[in-house]
């Protein structure tokens, strides 16, 4: 019987280790698995490369926490702006920055879990973030070449799970979770309920269990109500 | 601004362009209002048409930015901030996402900009002045692939420089970009033969509006 | 108020035209969308570039049948056999060929839709079906350059559809249809049912109705059950 | 086939062969089995192992092929047959479908084979006798992007020619992509130093099995 379900955090996230890339889902507060993020802050590896769109927002949950303990080397991101122990980390040259355009990072992680090597994609053409990239015209259009983007692990954030690690998502929180599961060797889940099998219908998995590795059942809640204000982001 | 010749303009107030641009959306379109001033366009937006907004983090059809009481925590806009949905909404993931702004799907991107080219270069992401940490977003990607974008900003800077002008300084966000637009002074379309004036706010004048802009004007 | 649904097929193919490309959905008998295929044929137009993963099977129906009439002058696909009037068209050179490996068709379309202009896939290195192309080494492997394959048109088959186009699907008739209806220009559904607005949940749409364009109400019933014995395919 | 050297031999039967593939399936493996004789091991897995099969048109989860009277005519499989879903099963698209080829998340994929060659090499999808329309479907996404390639075959044509070849004259479907082949008479491993007998069928010997080959056999 297949059964991915894991039941503390040290077995969820065996194998992680100094140097490890991650992935790590969620946007804003939403679809982020701040319950596995904490877990590996615990573990005191050291000189991770993260792979998310921001680089955490508080400097006490989290990304931010992650980042402030200084186990992160280096971080691929769009937009590392609104996180103050990155900023600081970062103005001291402690932590290493890769800015990608948004829908180029979900594009090279999305390439990376299709066995797509690289792409040829109109975005940032011209701009500073193409420099000493290969730029191709076809059809007419200017195209930067960029590669897939692969990571060690994926750390995911689902509403729902099975033991085959089946997963559906929960209103925005889907995001960048389906494909960083798809780009990683080893795809750890955390689940707000892990459901008996076939009670996700066919129609309704997001995520094939075939992307996942380890399911843990962490029922925290709701995420915090954003402000209601427009925040600094991208 | 505190322009002795802006005496006797009314300038357009923030919500006054928010509601141009409102007016100038047909039904039907999909847009993608990005952070900052183009935010305020949905409180603008015509009862009589349908119009849908797009987030970049996948959503299909938000409604307004939720009250804190009726807030679905798990539902954020591209802004961190709590949305609703509209019925007909759909939800989706972040690469189905930018395949729809890179595939040329949006209809139209609003957009703020530090810098604005009389041939639609947009510089919105970074200054060269700017000792944060670089952050883009999906700013490149929004400004590359939707159909049509357009920019809200203030004509000028609050120091009265040049936002409009005949080639951006600061690193481009995009080439060739922007196709319209709207500040607080005017609205402005980009054509082949650079800003060519469509709208001017009350008391506005021709001879004005091309001193506080860095390229030629058209008045067509 | 936007409302995609139309009463006719001569409204729903409007557009359609000597030498369009078409896109058609469908795997098997499944998500074909057989309905709008006999409204193709009845339009007369000539020189067709047909999109899609066969070439049809029986000559009295779908794609089979439109290839028969002479319409077709070229079709792109993974597997064109198993059509009796492919076959007869194409031994007496009426109709050209390009063959390309199933799953480099999925991702040109997808490619198309998600505005990708080219990409590097292993798959067919070293084979026929690569001969002529750029190959590149990455990563330690060799992949081949594909350029994103976009139509005119793509006719589209789905289970439930609403006003504003919102798509799904039943059992394995998914298949081409969302990326096929990406890639288009003009897509156009055949859909089983139209519901109001609404109705289908947020996260239940597979395909949303930006990629749509008009929605055709075919309550057209189950596709023929297909041999329970093996079939000669791909 | 008419060989006098094979008297005495008992070939193994293509049931025989599919439960040989089946029982060398390990638990919990996401497994594409290809048209034709592959498509008899889903009904040789244990049943006490949980396997998953995938089908390149969108399904992973299949159960067997459906019985007239039950079949959901909305459910086929790459053969184009009607099938069953497991508990679990999910359906997805034709791109995210071969995303789990290409991207090595199948862990297996069996195929029919018209030869393989000492060092992987696969040509199983068109020959240069073939007058009909060439139709590559999937075999050449699954050979690249499987894990492992297993091909079942005859060991040689019913004419009597090699399969199992020093260098494939057919057109080739996929580089080094075979990694075991379960004939009708043996299960031999692709290693680097070319092909390794690990089990003959009843009465083949190390010699006739040689005869029968184009290319050198190990036997380890």
């Amino acid at each position: 019987m297949i059964d991915k379900e894991v039941q503390d955090m040290r077995s969820a996230l065996a194998g992680i280790k100094d140097g490890s890339s991650v992935m790590i889902g969620g946007f804003g507060a939403v679809g982020q698995p701040n319950a596995l993020i904490e877990g590996l802050g615990q573990l005191g590896v050291r000189n991770l490369t993260v792979i998310a769109n921001n680089a955490g927002f508080e400097a006490d949950i989290g990304l931010g926490k992650l980042i402030g303990t200084g186990a992160v080397g280096k971080i691929i991101c769009s937009f590392p702006r609104g996180s103050s122990t990155f900023d600081q980390r970062y103005r001291k040259g402690e932590i290493e920055l890769e800015v990608v355009p948004q829908g180029t990072l979900a594009e090279r992680i999305r390439a990376a879990g299709a066995g797509i090597a690289g792409f040829y994609t109109p975005t940032a053409v011209g701009t500073k973030l193409a420099e000493g990239k290969e730029v191709r015209e076809i059809g007419g259009k200017d195209h930067v070449l960029e590669y897939a983007l692969h990571a060690d692990v994926a750390l995911i954030q689902a509403w729902t799970s099975d033991r085959w690690g089946n997963l559906t998502y929960r209103g925005s929180g889907r995001n960048f979770n389906p494909i960083m599961a798809m780009a990683a060797k080893l795809t750890i889940v955390q689940a707000g309920t892990v459901l008996p099998l076939g009670t996700i219908g066919p129609d309704d998995i997001i995520t094939p269990g075939i992307f996942v590795n380890r399911v843990l059942c962490v029922p925290d809640g709701d995420p915090p109500l954003a402000s209601t204000k427009d925040a600094d982001n991208g | 601004m505190a322009d002795k010749r802006m005496a006797g303009c009314k300038p357009f107030s923030k919500a006054e362009m928010a509601a141009l641009v409102a007016a100038d959306i047909p039904e039907g379109w999909h847009v993608n209002l990005g952070i900052g001033l183009p935010t305020l366009v949905a409180d603008h937006l015509p009862m009589n048409r349908e119009i849908l907004l797009h987030s970049e983090n996948g959503i299909l059809g938000m409604g307004p930015v939720a009250q804190r009481e009726s807030a679905d925590p798990w539902i954020v806009n591209a802004g961190k901030q709590n949305v609703s949905l509209v019925r007909g909404a759909s939800l989706f993931h972040h690469a189905d996402s930018f395949a729809m702004i890179r595939g040329g799907h949006i209809d139209l991107c609003v957009l703020g900009a530090f810098e604005i080219a009389a041939n639609g270069d947009l510089a919105n992401w970074t200054t060269s002045s700017d000792d944060r940490s670089p952050a883009v977003g999906g700013a490149m990607d929004l400004a590359t692939g939707a159909r049509n974008v357009w920019v809200m900003t203030q004509h000028v800077t609050k120091s009265g420089e040049h936002k409009l002008v005949q080639q951006c300084r600061y690193p481009l966000t995009a080439r060739k970009a922007v196709g319209r637009v709207y500040s607080d002074l005017a609205v402005i379309d980009i054509t082949p033969n650079g800003f060519s004036v469509r709208a001017m706010a009350p008391g506005v004048t021709p001879a004005l509006l091309q001193d506080l802009t860095g390229a030629p004007l058209q008045f067509p």
